[in-house]
């Protein structure tokens, strides 16, 4: 490697501003209104009059530098070199003209981007590293990720839903993506506890915060191996002891598979912000195409795409007609995992007479 | 470069259409040995259905305690490509938008010193450069660092603020997201690059209620814009609406929480002393209604994943500040958040954690906020409550 | 008798025109010691505002060790008549029906070995024959006993049960609440006189969901009638409704909590499947509409006042029982919780607070009840959960 | 005392069938519908084309002996010798001919009785001992209940509101009342720690329920004492420990006073049931006639039946309009103490940027 250049510390980023196209920097915070023009275009417009032209295609986010590149191809010829990514992963190409449009969507198009994902239909996934680059990972993200927007990529395309839905993957119950307030998630659950290698605890963990780690308290010293024990019918197999303590490993592949979560969401519109609530407990751990996670989700989907009213997300839908019937209505099982037992597990008993047969 | 290993399962994942992260690494690895051993790694745990990363261990650049992932291989025999394979955090410019002339540069130093493979983002917001070893990273530093980028925030540090596009390209904007991001993370530079805190702390920015950035579910500290005052509407592009075929009735005035709209086929009318801002009649009709004008934000505190003790969302802080530069009224009340979690913060302690563990009231009282009902859903249940010294009569 | 105390203060509460139970209290004093001394002492408590009563020593009738509430006055020399007051807690009949006959009986009882005062009724149920001395209790159990009274619950005993009036007097019973109450009283005699619990449990019978003796919020285990099948309406008298001046369409359909009801002006229709049986609709309507055919009995457990962790309405542990005589099924249930919370349930623990600690899944595992989606409002949130060893593949 | 009768142990109650008026035993179970005649009177139609007219009166449930004699000897004029009481501890005259109902009224009326609380209005409030009997009590009850009937006397016997309002009162916070879920709801609470009086939990108190009985675990053994200790900081004066250990007073004539607490229900019509939760953290204890708390209810029940829909229940009221508008349109202080910092807080923190201004 040659001459480095002198580096510099706590400068921070670049100052968003030399990235903004010429048309956003002069109608910075005066745009009026939008208006969606199909499922992956839309338009802006100022109150100066000016408009703005957004296409949208999906990505991976796992990208090559080769494909950035690509794409930045087509934000040079078409975009005056200018793009974004949205906080959702996919990549939003912006013109000022509308006749740029339509060439712009060409290329896209021709170049095999999925265009999509705004408005009423399914985005992207907002996931995490998985068996990529995750040691605590009981599944693969970017897999599941591939395999369910294949499955659904009309949805991303072209059909539109009752409301957005919003799909995330977390490849443990870290929960690095945003699992625990989406609309359908996927997490990465074991169902097997910790193996303490005790030789290695020793060397490897600090066994107080070993201990202090386990949200049931399941964790004891053992003074005799210099290390820890676990009260298996405390375990509920969470993997935080072996985050904190690598002589703990707890993936089991057997066992480890994938949980499905729903009705959670961000928004406040109507009502307000939900965390999502558990509808399959256990899937098997199936990779490389994951068959009965993708079908199980696209129950979900298709029962709450025919069950609920115009602008109502899928926790509205659930709430509305109750979770009783929403196992009824999807035929999933409920199991003694549905019932909580976790910290605020009262509040989620039925203190109450009515429920539906 | 042909490929190195055979990836019968993951090729599985190159048909479909929707894009495929492993032609993304298999075109990385036409010109990378870490993309190379990447596929290979990742064949053996997508048959044995188990990662082969080990705990990461401590890696950076020098001075600095945060913006590496350690990341070790624990088959480095089998795959010497990706024994190291750390990944770097490159803080985002707020709102992710690029020049392609950046954004290039940014590919070809990773090409140089990495695996020609990111993420465009990671979950919290930073340009995610995937893939070098231990003795690229203060090169690739030095790249990055002189041509203007920095990192981004890990381990128990202030984390990566990031930002809904906000006023760049959104007329529901009521705070200039980006601004608050960008000042944020320059405010905090040395907490972002030198972990001292118990634990993460995560800042998000939303310009209104949409929250299209996720702040309520997973920022430390969620800043929500909104408004004061009475929602404006223009009478005739709401009858637009209706004549466009929206069922005003059903789609606005039903699905209203605090049904505070009415409509009578000519005129809609909001009691604005009943909304609650929640954005919805807004979102639908934009040509029509406009938040109010009286702009700031209202701040919220403590969202998380569910380890330890449950998954937390944001809870009101601060009903209403207004934001505008140099924000130091924001700043100031960071600062005594802080000061409150590091004196009482265990290790591993997130600050929504602490409240719980601690008491509401008590954060309150120390960190010196008013009691406002605008903080709570319901008062509390059971009369069991404490007074002060001054309450009581002797 | 004339009063034995000046009482400036309670006085205050003869005026007004709400019936005063200080000139109940001075009625008896008329021909009471007790009373009249009574009097004294409350009027001391209203002067100090502090209670005079010291906690209550074991006091009971012989072979029982509930339904007497000892009490004793810390200020006895003041209040001789008062130095003890013991309370007789006498199990009400169902419904709180009497013959005036049952009913002198039992006055001319008390004032002979008691106070003269009592309360009709305790909040439990129970008629409570308000203060008298130790050497009084046997003589007065004899003579109750022997009329064929007997009494209540204490302690940490099966409470005096009690319910609505339901089929007596109510349209809306889907089950005979009165008959029950008598069968659970009966069939548990010795669980109630001789206290033998870990802490109290108490049974209320509700004909249905209206609630009428509020079993959710104070019954360990409260039964609450419903049915299976379609609501039974009767479209003539809805239009009677409608004509009469009721808006269906505000009062009934908009307030349906399911959404489950339509009203087109001339014919009422509800979509059964959906609805969750709340009774709104029949009890606003009651002439028009009627709860479905099959008939029986929804349980729920452990609900109690805020000590320890907060209070508790009971939740739902079956959906549907069916509720004839001899109630074999509900018997057998109530037997296995109570083995299962005799078995776990520490000193001073509500069979409600030991769910809490052990856990509702734990609860319906060992107890041998079926997880049903009925039982809970939501699933859980945080995917934390337990398996069994059969659940995991070895 | 003469001979005494010979005791029988265990018999139960009388069977209740031996106290119903034989137009119930003929109609057991047939009753049809009821109508509401007036605030005070309705009547039942049975399927046989029977009908049962019931007269309600108000009750102070304390009563002499002589009051329930001379209610028997109405009872024996116009009722065949029988009557009831309900669940709130009113009676209840019941008669089976129409002609019977106006002399029966009209003696009820001339002897002073207050006939009402039937429908939506307020009927009588469920209570407790006080200082009437309880060692516990905090305040009274039965004054607390008369001072509150007499101010909103006109709400049983004449005018009527949304719906049914339930008040309760509490002598302490063991709640004997169904303070937890009422409309409107008095209790008494302390506001300072209870009084270890060393010398005497030796022999009274068993230490280790002692320390058990600790909400907020602020009790720990004194060994030198033989006693226990309070970390006074965590007390929040529930006196629970005084339940169990008679040597740790904590009754305070200054600072004692009631808590008013709001918007519970038990029905399940519309809404689920609902606790209660608090409007007013303390007001102090001014007996005869505590007017700041009888003001303070009539303040919240009038704001509730201005702002109400028909049928909408105190709670569901709130719920509707929110509590930051509660306060605001009750004009009552929100304080720290309404903050909830007990076993679930969480559950009622605004996650959410919704609220009103
Ligand atoms: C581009 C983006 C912001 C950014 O800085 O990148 C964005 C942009 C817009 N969002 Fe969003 N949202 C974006 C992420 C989000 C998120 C965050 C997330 O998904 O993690 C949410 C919250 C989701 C949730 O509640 O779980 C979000 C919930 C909404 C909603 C609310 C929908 C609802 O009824 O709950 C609207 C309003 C609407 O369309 O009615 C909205 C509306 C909009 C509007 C129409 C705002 C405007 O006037 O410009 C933008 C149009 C794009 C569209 O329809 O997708 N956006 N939007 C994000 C695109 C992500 C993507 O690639 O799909
Ligand atoms: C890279 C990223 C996932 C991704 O693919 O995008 C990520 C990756 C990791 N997260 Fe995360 N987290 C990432 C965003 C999140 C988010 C979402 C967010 O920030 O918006 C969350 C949920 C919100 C929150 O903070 O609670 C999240 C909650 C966690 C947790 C749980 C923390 C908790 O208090 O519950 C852990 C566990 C820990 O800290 O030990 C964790 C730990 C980790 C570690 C460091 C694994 C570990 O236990 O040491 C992962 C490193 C993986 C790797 O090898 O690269 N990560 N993590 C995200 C950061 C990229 C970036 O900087 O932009
Ligand atoms: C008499 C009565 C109040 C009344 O005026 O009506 C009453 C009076 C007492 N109750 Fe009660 N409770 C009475 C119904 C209730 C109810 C309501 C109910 O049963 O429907 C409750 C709330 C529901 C529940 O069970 O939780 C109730 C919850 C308590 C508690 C709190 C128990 C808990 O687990 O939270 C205590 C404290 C205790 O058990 O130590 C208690 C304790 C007491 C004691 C025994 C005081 C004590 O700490 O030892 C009181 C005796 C007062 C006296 O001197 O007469 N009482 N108690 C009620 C019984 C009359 C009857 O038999 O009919
Ligand atoms: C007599 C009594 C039952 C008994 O066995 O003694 C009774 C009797 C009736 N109740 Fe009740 N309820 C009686 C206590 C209750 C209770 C329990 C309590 O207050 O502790 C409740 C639950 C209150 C709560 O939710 O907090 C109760 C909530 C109702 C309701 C529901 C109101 C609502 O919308 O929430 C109705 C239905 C209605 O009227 O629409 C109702 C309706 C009725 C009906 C109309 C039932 C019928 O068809 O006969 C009876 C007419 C009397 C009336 O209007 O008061 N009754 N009723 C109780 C009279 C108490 C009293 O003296 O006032
Ligand atoms: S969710 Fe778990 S496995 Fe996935 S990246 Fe985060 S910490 Fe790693
Ligand atoms: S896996 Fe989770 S529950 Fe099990 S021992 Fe480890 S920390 Fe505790
Ligand atoms: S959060 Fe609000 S301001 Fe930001 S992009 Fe979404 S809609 Fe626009
Ligand atoms: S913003 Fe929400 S609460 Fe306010 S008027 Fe619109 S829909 Fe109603
Ligand atoms: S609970 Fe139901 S059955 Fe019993 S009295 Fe009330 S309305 Fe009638
Ligand atoms: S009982 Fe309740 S849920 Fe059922 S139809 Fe009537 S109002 Fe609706
Ligand atoms: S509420 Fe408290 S003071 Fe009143 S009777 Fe019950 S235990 Fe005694
Ligand atoms: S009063 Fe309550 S909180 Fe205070 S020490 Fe006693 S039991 Fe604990």
């Amino acid at each position: 490697m040659s001459e480095l250049p002198q580096r510099q510390t706590d400068i921070g980023p670049p100052h968003y501003e030399q990235f903004l196209p010429p048309v956003i920097k002069k109608n910075y915070g005066k745009w009026k209104y939008h208006e969606q023009l199909g499922p992956g275009h839309m338009v802006h417009v100022s109150e100066s009059g000016d408009k703005l032209w957004t296409v949208r295609v999906a990505s991976p986010r796992l990208l090559s530098t080769d494909t950035i590149k690509d794409i930045c191809d087509i934000a040079d010829a078409h975009c005056d070199g200018y793009l974004r990514f949205t906080t959702r992963h996919n990549v939003e190409f912006m013109v000022d003209d509308e006749s740029k449009v339509e060439p712009l969507m060409k290329e896209l198009k021709d170049k095999g981007f999925m265009i999509g994902g705004i408005g009423p239909r399914i985005s992207n996934v907002v996931h995490t590293q998985g068996w990529v680059h995750c040691h605590s990972a009981a599944t693969d993200a970017s897999g599941l990720v591939k395999v369910l927007m294949d499955d659904l990529g009309e949805y991303f395309t072209t059909k539109s839903l009752p409301n957005r839905v919003r799909l995330a993957v977390a490849c443990c119950v870290n929960m690095c993506g945003a699992v625990h307030c989406s609309d359908i998630a996927l997490v990465g659950v074991h169902k097997t506890p910790p193996r303490i290698e005790h030789d290695k605890v020793k060397n490897l963990c600090e066994i107080p915060s070993t201990i202090a780690s386990c949200p049931t308290s399941a964790i004891s010293p053992d003074p005799q191996n210099k290390s820890v024990k676990i009260k298996i019918e405390k375990c509920m197999y969470c993997g935080n002891c072996y985050s904190v303590c690598p002589a703990m490993p707890i993936a089991d592949p057997k066992n480890d598979g994938i949980a499905i979560v729903i009705g959670g969401k961000v928004s406040n519109l109507r009502s307000n912000p939900k965390f999502s609530k558990l509808a399959v407990p256990w899937l098997p751990n199936t990779p490389p195409r994951w068959t009965e996670t993708v079908a199980a989700v696209r129950k979900i989907l298709e029962t709450y795409e025919a069950g609920a009213k115009k602008h109502e997300r899928l926790g509205e839908w659930v709430e509305r007609i109750g979770w009783e019937k929403f196992f009824k209505v999807t035929g999933l099982e409920f199991t003694l995992q549905h019932v909580d037992d976790f910290t605020f597990a009262r509040e989620t008993w039925r203190m109450a007479a009515t429920f539906k047969w | 470069m042909s490929m190195k290993h055979q990836t019968p399962l993951l090729d599985e994942l190159e048909k479909g259409t929707f894009p495929s992260f492993v032609k993304e690494i298999k075109r990385a690895a036409e010109h990378s040995d870490y993309a190379q051993d990447l596929l290979g790694l990742l064949e053996l745990s997508y048959k044995e259905k188990v990662t082969h990363w080990k705990h990461g261990g401590i890696v950076g650049v020098r001075g600095y305690g945060a913006g590496v992932i350690g990341r070790y291989s624990d088959v480095p025999d089998q795959f010497p490509g990706v024994a190291h394979f750390h990944t770097v955090r490159v803080n985002q410019p707020s709102g992710f938008f690029y020049t392609t002339k950046a954004l290039r540069e940014i590919c070809d130093i990773w090409d140089k010193y990495g695996s020609g493979l990111t993420n465009m983002h990671g979950s919290t917001g930073d340009i995610i450069l995937l893939g070098t070893k231990t003795e690229n990273l203060e090169p690739a530093f030095a790249e990055l660092s002189s041509r203007g980028w920095d990192l981004g925030g890990s381990g128990s540090a202030v984390r990566t603020p990031s930002c809904c596009v906000g006023a760049a390209r959104c007329e529901w904007a009521n705070i200039d997201t980006m601004s608050i991001t960008h000042e944020i993370t320059q405010h905090y530079q040395d907490e972002m690059h030198r972990p001292a805190f118990p634990y993460k702390f995560k800042f998000k920015v939303a310009g209104c209620a949409v929250d299209c950035i996720a702040s309520i579910a997973r920022a430390d500290m969620s800043i929500i814009g909104t408004w004061r005052g009475d929602i404006q509407i223009d009478q005739g592009e709401v009858k637009n609406y209706a004549q466009g075929g929206m069922d005003i009735q059903k789609e606005i005035v039903e699905m209203c929480p605090t049904e505070c709209i009415s409509w009578d086929g000519s005129e809609l009318k909001i009691n604005n002393e009943d909304c609650n801002r929640c954005m919805h009649c807004i979102a639908k009709m934009t040509k029509a209604l406009r938040p109010g004008p009286e702009k700031g934000a209202t701040i919220l505190l403590g969202s998380k994943a569910p380890i330890v003790t449950g998954a937390l969302m944001s809870w009101v802080i601060v009903p209403f500040m207004k934001m505008e530069p140099p924000y130091d009224e924001l700043f100031d009340l960071v600062d005594r958040i802080w000061e409150w979690w590091d004196e009482h913060g265990k290790n591993r302690e997130r600050v929504g954690e602490l409240i719980e563990r601690l008491s509401f009231t008590r954060f309150l009282k120390d960190v010196g906020l008013d009691p406002q009902p605008a903080m709570v859903k319901e008062p509390r249940r059971d009369p069991f409550f404490f007074w002060s010294e001054e309450d009581v009569e002797k």
